[in-house]
């Protein structure tokens, strides 16, 4: 497309070579971006948690776990959380070999993605058979179903953002020119699996 | 960015003037249809005893159910309510006779110490009701238990609380407890009065919707 | 081409050949909202919940505001990048010319400040009309004008609405518009991100405004649980707007720190840096850090609603101190969202009207950190009669009362500037020392609320109520007028009348004094906060202050006036530097072209160097250019 | 600092001086709530009004430095001039932090001296106290008046554990006595206010919120919501509180006792939890 047909469209010519739009610049922002934007979600999760232990620590009407909560099952959670530290950990080495090998990044990516995804599978799995009502089942249930849904959330968010990586992984796509940017996003996948290991051990085993 | 050109002020003109004409139709649509509105207010009548007045009142489980005063068109037909309205103007320093027909089934009292009349005349109430065989009953009571409380008629500026009993699963279909007791008003005022059994179905702690809309479980009694 | 590898030469990247069919505007967007709104209240009642009526009003505000995104032309970026299509990194220009451009995604940091002024002007309107009908409701104690439940939701909608206003008109407009221009960037660090900050505001407005339609929310700004878990549908629309705002500070707050840290110019060290980039700054990184959790116990909230889990209601397990502690955790921490860039303006306006140096730059930055750390630690001093945990109030009170040192070292900072100056009086100058004097009342009364003796006579009062209303609208408000007066020419490219602004500042200044001082009275004399009546012998006071509220409105409304007479009526380009100030948006010419720099500037100089004669220029506008090749590091300029 | 900046400087610290003598003087004048019925309101009282003494001067100084500036230093000719390029002075600026810092230590020990001296350091000792004797009230024993005070929406009822867990609509306290709150809810936050007892706390359903008041002056108070409780939470005020003398006390607890007798109070309790505890009718 010609200088002239952009300018008709009313894109300013800035764009075709401006410095500022750079690879490098972009390699910059991003990773400072992500950590920033890693910190925010990080507060998110800490709610929750101050939730969790608030709630516990008060324990009203003597209601935090009552005797109608049947403690949900540790190895659907272990799988669940096992299968989102894979994805994150695919996802850190698609990025890593995203500059230099566009194929073996797309395929870290593809089974990140199978692994994310079945992880939502367990999760909806483990919902479907919770064994507690929210309404009846005191501070505990509120909890487990207020973090595990808001972490659910995140990483099917997380999952669509991991399909523009696949899609984006080839020779020339914007994955493998911009390595900075799965790298970024793999540091928000750890994120998340390290919030899904906390989670994993305090609302399993506390 | 805004470039130096011909004046065309009356376009101008026309674009800032529709804008703030369409903008303050919608803020006075607004303001009338939501903020301004108001139930309507019923006057006691007077009676031929002394200088003495009296409301005649309907409670209902639902509006749509009403019997004495139907309010079609009510934004909440579903609602439990006072009929016809929730404003009573009433003359001050005189006796004050309220009958009610309560329709509504018991829900209970939160604090049951509102079980018991207080600040009426003769600190008891006239009650028609029907008993748990379905029997219709009449008598003066002072105190009725708790849990068998469908509303209550309070004003607690006057201190003038007053029980009302729901109506026994085996009553007729259609029939009501008739409840009946007289305060004296003191001096010119606006007192608020409301029902202080949770009865707003459906919300935490049944305070919501009825019980915290205006025109439903509480209203103003204008003393004057 | 799609990406050129850096060689040498300048990057030539092409733009994305393909595009969504469907064409992005603003008309798009709602019309997809309508849609959106639609198909999630049918998916939340079909869920037959307890309470299908919250899910599906839950459901339609939140899907509306999806599809209003997407339909404005956020999701074109992403949806290109999932279909594999090439896409270039930075954003392609406005696809709109002319005024259009303002009504439509723009990924200009000019336009969006544009956007973002217009925007709280008119959220700043609709809660000012929300304040009228309030004073009005209580020119009489009894009966209502308004009825209560009513009169309660105007409370209600006005705390919020100013909420938003107050949490953005600054770092939104000034701070989008010259926080690039002060640091020398062409670009923002995520400039969707930007825009997405604005485009989440006009839904959380509609949305706020739509609650009358379920019967209003009667809780107040706060929220308290379990008042608000028994509220109607209205109350749906507090939990997406306020989420739709923090999601709105979150995202603003990360591209605003990365764009500070990362996009300075080269000579734009730290300590070089304006001093309302600071002010911004801090405000950012509350922003981004507090906001998440008033997010995380909205959602609670909304699940309570919807799910039925019981996070608040304390005889199922939850508890309202979990809302009471994460609300205000949030919460005070935003307070000070409000007024640290609105500390910004001030100390960057007086050195211009002053002119001098800003004195004690350094205390300044250190006061304005100070004030975003100390922040963290005072939430509990709104709960000091809630019952909770009373041992812990000694340390809350003297938290909350260190505050006032480092704002402290903000007034001494002025008065340092001030001292010996040649002040020009003009309009923005008015207001700053204005924003002094009322700052000055609302701080002070501040110190009578933090110590818990007296705060138990003055909490939850009118007291409280004037207080807030003294740092706020006397402290923030005022800043941002001062920065509308000062900015709007190299905004708009108009200068607003400075005769009409003069008579504005006294209007405002005497009104609002009026209206608010006695507000303190009332608090003393047991007038509680949100009461639709109050006692007899109060109506005088009460009706003195709302006779001087509706003489403070109609300031506003000739502030109004001014601004659109200016703006659209007046065909005169204001000059480049109408004040003869030194810093760098002013060396600039006006109108600004789409690129702020032809060159990336080399910062030589500080923007306060007044009254030294061999001062260097602020910045070298006619910089090498190649420069921003490495990035826009701040490496020192060897001078 | 050089001959301008003192004559300056001089000016301003007479003008203060003198304003301030007279500010503050004019301070002591005004009357502060909440007064003097009971030790707590006037140890309110006494703190506000140090807080005024103390702020008159600070606001003062601000304002007149304000004033001064505006007319003493600003710009009177046609060109604009600039301003001496002084960028700070370090040691005013360690002056005036530790000026700052002094004042907020000063009142922060004050307010910490309030807490445990009268009304709320209690609190951290309140679990000797016992529910339900039934004895007089009285300041000799150590044993406090308990008084238990009950939210709800839209009324407060006060019930006597130590007669028996009777209820009263309206509040009414013998003089010269220890009494403890304890504040709870049955639906929503409210916050009892007893305005000119100086007390103030919140109301939360489940909670044993405990605060004290020792009454020293007969008298009628208002009570009052002070928490955002709803529709009629401005009518949540009953002018009626009364501290009367402790036989009038007796006298009047006698007769509700009388009648209270046929109403079925559920047993004293610290708290009632709302039923139903979840969504329902």
């Amino acid at each position: 497309m010609s200088q002239q047909s952009q300018q008709s469209r009313g894109l300013p010519n800035l764009v075709a070579s401006a410095p500022e739009w750079s690879t490098d610049v972009d390699a910059r922002v991003s990773s400072v971006g992500m950590w920033i934007f890693m910190g925010a979600n990080a507060m998110l999760f800490v709610a929750f948690f101050f939730a969790f232990f608030y709630l516990r620590a008060l324990n009203n009407a003597d209601n935090w776990m009552n005797i109608w909560t049947v403690h949900p099952r540790r190895y659907i959670g272990g799988i669940i959380v096992l299968l989102l530290v894979a994805c994150a950990g695919l996802v850190v080495m698609g990025a890593r070999s995203a500059a230099k090998a566009p194929s073996t990044a797309r395929m870290f990516f593809w089974l990140a993605l199978l692994a994310g995804v079945l992880c939502c599978g367990f999760q909806v799995y483990e919902f479907k058979h919770l064994g507690f009502d929210p309404q009846m089942g005191g501070g505990y249930a509120s909890v487990f179903v207020g973090l595990k849904s808001v972490l659910m959330a995140e990483i099917v968010v997380a999952m669509i953002w991991l399909g523009t990586h696949i899609a984006q992984a080839t020779p020339i796509g914007d994955t493998t020119a911009r390595p900075a940017s799965a790298a970024a996003f793999g540091n928000f996948l750890v994120m998340l699996a390290g919030v899904g290991v906390v989670a994993y051990l305090v609302l399993y085993f506390i | 960015m805004v470039v130096d050109r011909t004046p065309r002020v009356g376009g101008r003109l026309a674009i800032v003037v529709l804008g703030l004409a369409a903008l303050l139709a919608l803020l006075t649509g607004f303001l009338v249809t939501f903020v301004f509105h108001f139930p309507t207010t019923l006057t006691a009548q007077p009676t031929t005893v002394g200088n003495g007045v009296s409301i005649h009142l309907e409670t209902v489980a639902a509006v749509q159910d009403a019997i004495a005063f139907p309010r079609p068109n009510d934004p909440h037909p579903d609602w439990v309510s006072y009929l016809p309205t929730t404003i009573f103007k009433v003359p001050a320093n005189s006796v004050v006779t309220i009958s009610i027909d309560q329709e509504d089934g018991a829900s209970g009292l939160r604090n049951p110490y509102w079980s018991k009349a207080q600040g009426i005349i003769g600190g008891s109430f006239h009650m028609s009701y029907f008993d748990d065989n379905g029997a219709p009953q009449a008598g003066d009571f002072s105190v009725i238990d708790p849990t068998t409380l469908a509303h209550s008629f309070g004003i607690p500026d006057l201190g003038v609380f007053v029980p009302l009993q729901g109506i026994a699963d085996a009553a007729p279909a259609g029939s009501h407890n008739e409840i009946t007791f007289s305060f004296k008003t003191g001096k010119a005022g606006i007192f608020r009065w409301q029902c202080f059994v949770p009865c707003g179905a459906g919300s935490i702690y049944g305070n919501g919707n009825a019980m915290s809309t205006f025109g439903y479980m509480s209203g103003l009694l204008v003393v004057q | 081409m799609a990406i050129a590898p850096i060689v040498d030469g300048p990057s030539i990247i092409q733009s994305s050949e393909r595009r969504i069919v469907v064409p992005t505007n603003i008309l798009t967007g709602i019309v997809l909202a309508v849609f959106g709104y639609w198909v999630g209240e049918q998916l939340g009642n079909s869920f037959l919940l307890n309470d299908a009526q919250n899910t599906g009003v839950l459901l339609g505000y939140s899907f509306a505001s999806i599809m209003f995104l997407v339909g404005v032309g956020f999701a074109n970026y992403p949806l290109a990048r999932l279909f594999g299509w090439r896409v270039t990194p930075q954003p392609a220009g406005d696809d709109h010319t002319g005024a259009w451009r303002y009504l439509n995604l723009s990924l200009d940091h000019k336009v969006i400040g544009v956007q973002y002024l217009v925007a709280m002007l008119m959220a700043m309107l609709f809660g000012g009309i929300g304040a009228m009908l309030i004073r009005t409701s209580l020119l009489v104690p009894d009966p209502p004008i308004v009825a209560p439940d009513k009169y309660l939701t105007l409370v209600s909608m006005h705390s919020v609405m100013m909420i938003f206003v107050a949490s953005a008109a600054i770092v939104g407009p000034f701070g989008n518009f010259f926080v690039p221009l002060m640091i020398g960037t062409n670009r923002m660090a995520f400039p969707r991100l930007e825009a997405l900050s604005f485009w989440l505001v006009p839904p959380a407005i509609v949305i706020l405004l739509a609650a009358p339609i379920f019967g209003g929310f009667q809780t107040g700004w706060t929220g308290y649980t379990p008042l608000s878990e028994q509220a109607d549908q209205g109350f749906d629309s507090y939990i997406v707007g306020f989420t739709l705002i923090g999601l709105a500070l979150v995202v603003s707050g990360v591209n605003m720190l990365t764009t500070v840290i990362r996009l300075r110019a080269p000579g734009m060290t730290w300590i070089r840096l304006p001093i309302f980039v600071w002010g911004v700054f801090s405000a950012s990184i509350l922003g981004t850090f507090a906001a998440p959790i008033l997010a995380a116990a909205l959602i609670m909230q909304g699940f309570d609603r919807t799910l039925n889990t019981t996070f608040f209601i304390s005889s199922a397990g939850g508890s309202p101190y979990l809302w009471e502690n994460l609300f205000w955790f949030f919460g005070h921490p935003e307070v000070y969202i409000f007024i640290l860039p609105a500390f910004g303006i001030i100390l960057e306006l007086l050195p211009h009207f002053a002119r001098k140096p800003l004195w004690g730059y350094r205390t300044a930055v250190v006061g304005l950190l100070g004030v975003t750390l100390l922040s963290w630690f005072v939430w509990q001093h709104h709960l000091f009669m809630s019952g909770i945990a009373p041992a812990l109030r000694p340390f809350f009170m003297f938290s909350t009362e260190m505050i006032s040192i480092p704002t402290g070292i903000v007034f001494l900072v002025a008065f340092g500037t001030l001292w010996r100056a040649r002040i020009s009086m003009s309009v923005p100058m008015l207001f700053c020392l204005g924003f002094l004097f009322n700052f000055l009342i609302g701080g002070l009364s501040g110190v009578f609320l933090s110590d818990v003796p007296s705060d138990v006579t003055l909490h939850g009062s009118y007291f409280s109520m004037a207080h807030f209303h003294f740092t706020i609208v006397g402290g923030e408000i005022f800043a941002i007028i001062a920065a509308i007066y000062y900015w709007f020419p190299k905004m708009t490219g108009r200068m607003l009348n400075q005769t009409l602004g003069k008579i504005h500042f006294w209007w405002m200044m005497i009104a609002f004094n009026m209206a608010f001082m006695p507000l303190f009275a009332a608090g003393l004399l047991d007038m509680p906060r949100r009461v639709s009546t109050y006692a007899v012998d109060l109506q005088t006071l009460n009706d003195w202050v709302s006779i001087w509220a509706f003489i403070l409105f109609a300031s506003m409304l000739f502030f109004a006036f001014n601004v659109i007479w200016s703006w659209f009526f007046t065909f005169k380009v204001a000059p480049a530097n109408p004040w003869q100030v030194r810093s760098i948006e002013w060396m600039l010419p006006t109108p600004l072209g789409r690129r702020n720099f032809e060159k990336i500037p080399v910062f030589t100089g500080s923007p306060y160097d007044y009254g030294n004669p061999g001062a260097k220029p602020v910045a070298d506008l006619g910089g090498p250019s190649d420069l921003g090749r490495r990035g826009f590091g701040a490496e020192p300029v060897p001078s | 600092m050089n001959r301008t900046d003192r004559t300056h400087a001089l000016r301003l610290l007479v003008a203060w001086a003198v304003l301030s003598v007279i500010g503050v003087f004019i301070a002591l004048q005004v009357h502060l709530p909440p007064g003097d019925q009971s030790t707590q309101s006037v140890d309110e009282t006494s703190l506000l009004d140090l807080m005024l003494v103390i702020s008159t001067p600070v606001f003062i100084g601000v304002v007149l430095f304000i004033l001064y500036s505006a007319f003493a230093f600003r710009q009177t000719g046609a060109v604009l001039e600039d301003g001496p390029p002084n960028h700070g002075n370090f040691r005013l600026q360690v002056a005036w932090v530790a000026i700052t810092a002094v004042i907020v230590l000063l009142l922060a020990v004050i307010g910490i001296s309030g807490l445990s001296n009268s009304a709320a350091a209690t609190t951290f000792a309140s679990s000797q106290a016992t529910l339900g004797t039934v004895g007089s009230a009285g300041t000799a024993s150590g044993h406090r008046l308990q008084v238990q005070v009950i939210g709800q929406q839209w009324w407060f009822t006060y019930r006597y554990p130590d007669f028996g867990g009777v209820e009263s609509a309206h509040l009414m306290l013998p003089v010269d006595t220890n009494i403890e709150f304890h504040v709870t809810s049955t639906d929503v936050l409210h916050s009892f206010w007893a305005y000119q007892l100086g007390v103030k706390a919140d109301a939360n359903p489940g909670v044993d919120n405990i605060t004290y008041v020792s009454t020293v002056n007969t008298g009628s108070f208002e009570v009052r919501c002070a928490e955002l409780c709803g529709i009629w939470h401005g009518h949540m005020a009953d002018p009626n509180g009364q501290v009367v003398s402790q036989a009038d006390f007796a006298t009047w607890i006698a007769q509700v006792q009388k009648d209270d007798v046929g109403i079925s109070l559920p047993p004293y309790s610290p708290i009632y939890f709302p039923h139903p505890p979840v969504k329902g009718s």
